[in-house]
């Protein structure tokens, strides 16, 4: 049965509107909901979480109609993308608010905070004040005043957009982290391409209010659902696989292929390759780039000054060329070549 | 050159600003400085004196309960709503600035006269406005609540209303949630805004002296002095007013950066 | 029930911000509806109202020409510079909303009065302040500049001083380019001040009246008719003084945004 | 004789400070001032118009000494980067504002209004109020208004900075138009490295009030002066050469070595190519890539995991390459080698 259903949701915010609206998520599920700025994800979830009334529709967890509960009986887990921690209150106090608001008792309340932040390694910040965290302690704190409460559902708008790079990659594990553990169904928000591959089991991706499509990462990289689905993410070589330290260096291995990169992660991992960084030939290729197959041609598709090449090794290579090129090259579908690209060309996430 | 030319500018602008602070400042130091210790201190000994200030003060301490009472709610909703009508609402909370203080007066004695409306239905619950402290305690609230609505109604504008949003996904009610996050952060506003009306309400003597000649308050005690006696034995009153209003108002530019 | 539970919180705190509403509203609109207009024609027509209007009004304006000569200058200073002392003047320049009327009255009169030292300074050149315009203006003057600094200095604020430097390049000299680039962009935000300093001069009645009883303002003038012949006697003229002040913050509110 | 000349200038303002700066400039030179954000570049400029007070050292132009002349006695333009046009007066009294503050007269300052909106080709434009301006068109009235005063001396604070892409260029136009035109001597602040190349007769990099190097687009790039100027610079493969359109295509010719582009631009122009777009190989490369070369290996770097190769064709072209390409085709000092990139990897500015 599905855990949570949200039916047909209609809500009219100030302009902004939700049209038709269905979603729903397994239990434990992670959804990461990917769209545009100004795709209205944040009012979505708010209204998830009560905070906007509904025209029409209807919100269940675990078959319990929630449409029209207020906020407070909902416990459903918010972070907002810029922390919103309560100025006024301690981080441990922060931690307590939910407890305190749903008069839970003092000592099992303690227990609980303490647990939280344990999780989320943020002990030792319980008594200092929320102004003095960086971003990255402050998103912790948010994240662990959320779980606290044991919510049915965590919902995160754009988590780790207000993060420098570093940062999110640590927070980014942080979630991965906490959500392998608690399993707590989540919806998370973004409009990073990036970040919803790595953090997604299943991605929706939405705009102007509406659901364009959802299902696995490769789902919608590979049958984009719509014009707009296939224009969000771009004409990308993006594959996903292992990657192994071998004595030459770092691999990742594909259905059999392997290419060669350059990183410090191992294990799963996620790899892009533009297509402008792959040079394509018709001899073998005896070159600086360590990555070279051979294929097929399967498609070739003509957008005025550039080309966009298919190969298959059989693994799908998009090349983008010149039109000179092409007719030096005198390429043609169905014909072998040699594609190569290097290592350092390969953008590991 | 530039330095000079860029001088003579300020100079002659700060030579005229100076008249403007010398103004204001000179009468006020003049009349507390020339007034001697022990005459101050036996003024504020005479029985007269003493209950027109006790009388002053908590009547304007009322003004501001009441104030805090309907005008914070008010305030909060002028910060967080918009309906049909704001901008009117916002419109009369700033009038009392404007309209003559005796011209209120008038007004207020009207409605809350022995023969206005609101005179004859309080009157059976033994309340009475003319020449009682409730007269005193409306003048001053009409004439200085502006201050402190359009300073809480600026204190809740500038809590981000996500606070509130996040507490009742914590499991606040709509009442917990201001209670327990946007009033404590809008709360250094409201106080000063409190403050600035209570300072406001003491300073009235217009309004209130229609309303009320007896029971006095200090501002009336003095014009009443001033008047049957002259200068020289109303200056120790005025002396000790300016003092106490001073201290409120230095408490107040050090509970905010600036007060307006 | 979402909604019904905000609408209880919103419901009563639209009650009591309402209350408050109601207070300030009923008792204008009683006073400004129960006259007639023929009455408060026959009552502009009276000569000692119509020229108590006329002084009021006349002094009131005198006052504001008076403090944008040396406060819109001031209020430039404190918006572009940064000085030692700066915040000091910007709490003096605060400082009269809270000072009481009567008090400000007192503390003028012994500058100002026959035996002030400012009095006796100016008595040569045939300069009285005491029952004449002089103390009228004088005693406007100290309780209403705040309004126009403030105000002046807020517009001057919000003008990037980078066009000023721009102008300096173009050939325009330091006067010149806060004349031709700076003042028509603050205009509004003066003009906006010059309007509220002159209704708040109007209103004025506590210190006036230490100042001078004759010639006599019109909130004074209320006062004595209400003193001496009783309150259906002074409400035309009531009634007159709040409708003037009416009709000048319906143009500030149009003029402004906000008039805050 | 020098037409500008800075001379050991010390400026203190609210903890900035120019320290001993000197800077000279002939009559109609265009000096780019290059510098990264916070350089103090436009303190810098603020005080050549006379709007900080000096506190030692001296600004001549055309040897008459202006440190301490006010700023409306200097006749100096400058442009800020965004705009400054007087809000309340129209287009056409924001040109004439400086006429009317010299009281030039009503006739002759209606042509030369005239005569500068036509040079900027915003006659249309002259009835018009600010606000109702594009950011182009705000540009382009903030320049001509300047002009219109006649300036010894034209400043521009990073003009093109607030423009979109496609505006920058043709405003970019537009200035070397008005300059070749007019030919005021000029100083151009910028940030934009390739700003700087485009539009410099010669570069100063200045750096936290100090003047690092001064000199041509290739002596400051060849011969970085600082390790300041080098890293600011950084690692590119920049060329100035011709365009030219034949029948494959466009080509820009470099000293006999012709590189195959991909743009609709022609005549003298600067390209640039990143070093990790270049391929290397020990044979020769049939590929798309349109450029290719032969060369000698003149100089191998190690930077940990990458490698900076030098090739000299004899054009010097740098190439990124990982560790482990150099020690499979185990590359040398003074090796022959191929080297290839693609049209679309050349970068046109």
């Amino acid at each position: 049965m599905t855990y949570l259903a949200i039916d047909a949701l209609n809500v009219e915010i100030g302009g902004f509107a939700l049209r038709d609206f269905s979603l729903n998520a397994n239990r434990g599920e992670y959804t990461i909901i990917l769209g545009p700025t100004g795709a209205g994800k944040t009012i979505l979830l708010e209204t998830i979480a009560g905070l906007h009334p509904v025209r029409s529709g209807r919100i269940t967890v675990e078959g319990e109609e929630i449409t029209h509960l207020p906020p407070e009986d909902r416990r459903i887990g918010f972070v907002y993308q810029d922390y919103m921690l309560f100025p006024h209150l301690s981080v441990e106090r922060n931690l307590g608010f939910g407890l305190d608001m749903r008069r839970i008792d003092r000592h099992s309340a303690i227990t609980k905070v303490q647990e939280a932040a344990r999780l989320l390694g943020i002990e030792h910040l319980l008594p200092r004040m929320p102004a003095s965290l960086s971003g990255g302690e402050k998103q912790r704190v948010a994240l662990a005043r959320a779980l606290v409460i044991e919510p049915r559902l965590l919902l995160l708008d754009e988590p780790l957009s207000a993060l420098d790079p570093e940062r999110r990659e640590s927070l980014q594990q942080e979630l991965s982290r906490a959500h392998d553990r608690l399993s707590t169904t989540t919806l998370h928000v973004t409009h990073d391409f990036e970040e919803a591959i790595s953090l997604g089991d299943r991605i929706a991706v939405i705009n102007s209010g509406r659901i364009e499509q959802v299902g696995t990462v490769d789902d919608i990289f590979r049958h984009p659902a719509s014009q707009f689905v296939a224009r969000f993410m771009g004409a990308r070589n993006l594959f996903t696989g292992v990657i192994k330290h071998q004595e030459e260096g770092s691999v990742l291995s594909i259905d059999g292929i392997k290419i060669a990169v350059v990183t410090d992660r191992h294990g799963p991992a996620h790899v892009s390759i533009r297509p402008e960084d792959i040079l394509i030939s018709r001899g073998k290729l005896d070159s600086s780039a360590r990555n070279s197959y051979s294929g097929r041609i399967s498609k070739i598709v003509d957008r005025g000054p550039l080309i966009y090449v298919t190969v298959c090794v059989p693994l799908p290579f998009v090349v983008i060329i010149t039109r000179r090129s092409l007719t030096q090259m005198a390429l043609e579908v169905g014909m072998e070549v040699y594609i190569a690209f290097k290592a350092s060309a390969v953008h590991v996430f | 050159m530039q330095t000079l030319s860029k001088d003579w500018m300020r100079i002659s602008f700060l030579l005229l600003g100076g008249v403007l602070i010398l103004f204001i400042v000179w009468p006020l130091a003049q009349t507390v400085l020339s007034s001697k210790p022990g005459i101050l201190w036996q003024t504020l000994l005479d029985r007269e004196v003493f209950s027109s200030i006790a009388i002053t003060f908590y009547s304007s301490l009322i003004a501001t309960g009441i104030a805090f009472l309907t005008g914070v709610p008010l305030a909060y909703l002028l910060a967080r709503s918009t309906f049909p009508g704001k901008r009117l609402i916002e419109g009369i909370i700033d009038l009392p600035i404007v309209v003559p203080h005796s011209a209120v007066g008038i007004a207020l004695l009207m409605l809350f006269g022995r023969q206005g409306v609101l005179g004859r239905a309080f009157a059976p619950l033994g309340i009475k406005f003319v020449s009682a402290v409730p007269g005193i305690v409306i003048a001053m609230l009409f004439v200085s609540m502006s201050y402190l609505v359009n300073a809480a109604r600026d204190g809740f504008a500038s809590v981000d209303p996500r606070l509130e949003k996040v507490a009742r996904t914590l499991g606040a009610s709509q009442w917990r949630a201001l209670w327990h996050v946007s009033f404590p952060l809008a709360w250094r506003s409201i106080l000063s805004g409190m403050i600035l009306m209570w300072a406001r309400g003491l300073s009235e003597f217009g309004a209130v002296i229609i309303l009320s000649y007896h029971p006095t308050v200090a501002p009336v005690l003095l014009y009443t002095r001033f008047e049957s006696y002259g200068l020289d034995y109303a200056r120790p009153l005025a002396t000790i007013l300016i003092l106490s209003c001073l201290v409120v108002f230095v408490g107040l530019r050090m509970l905010t950066g600036r007060s307006r």
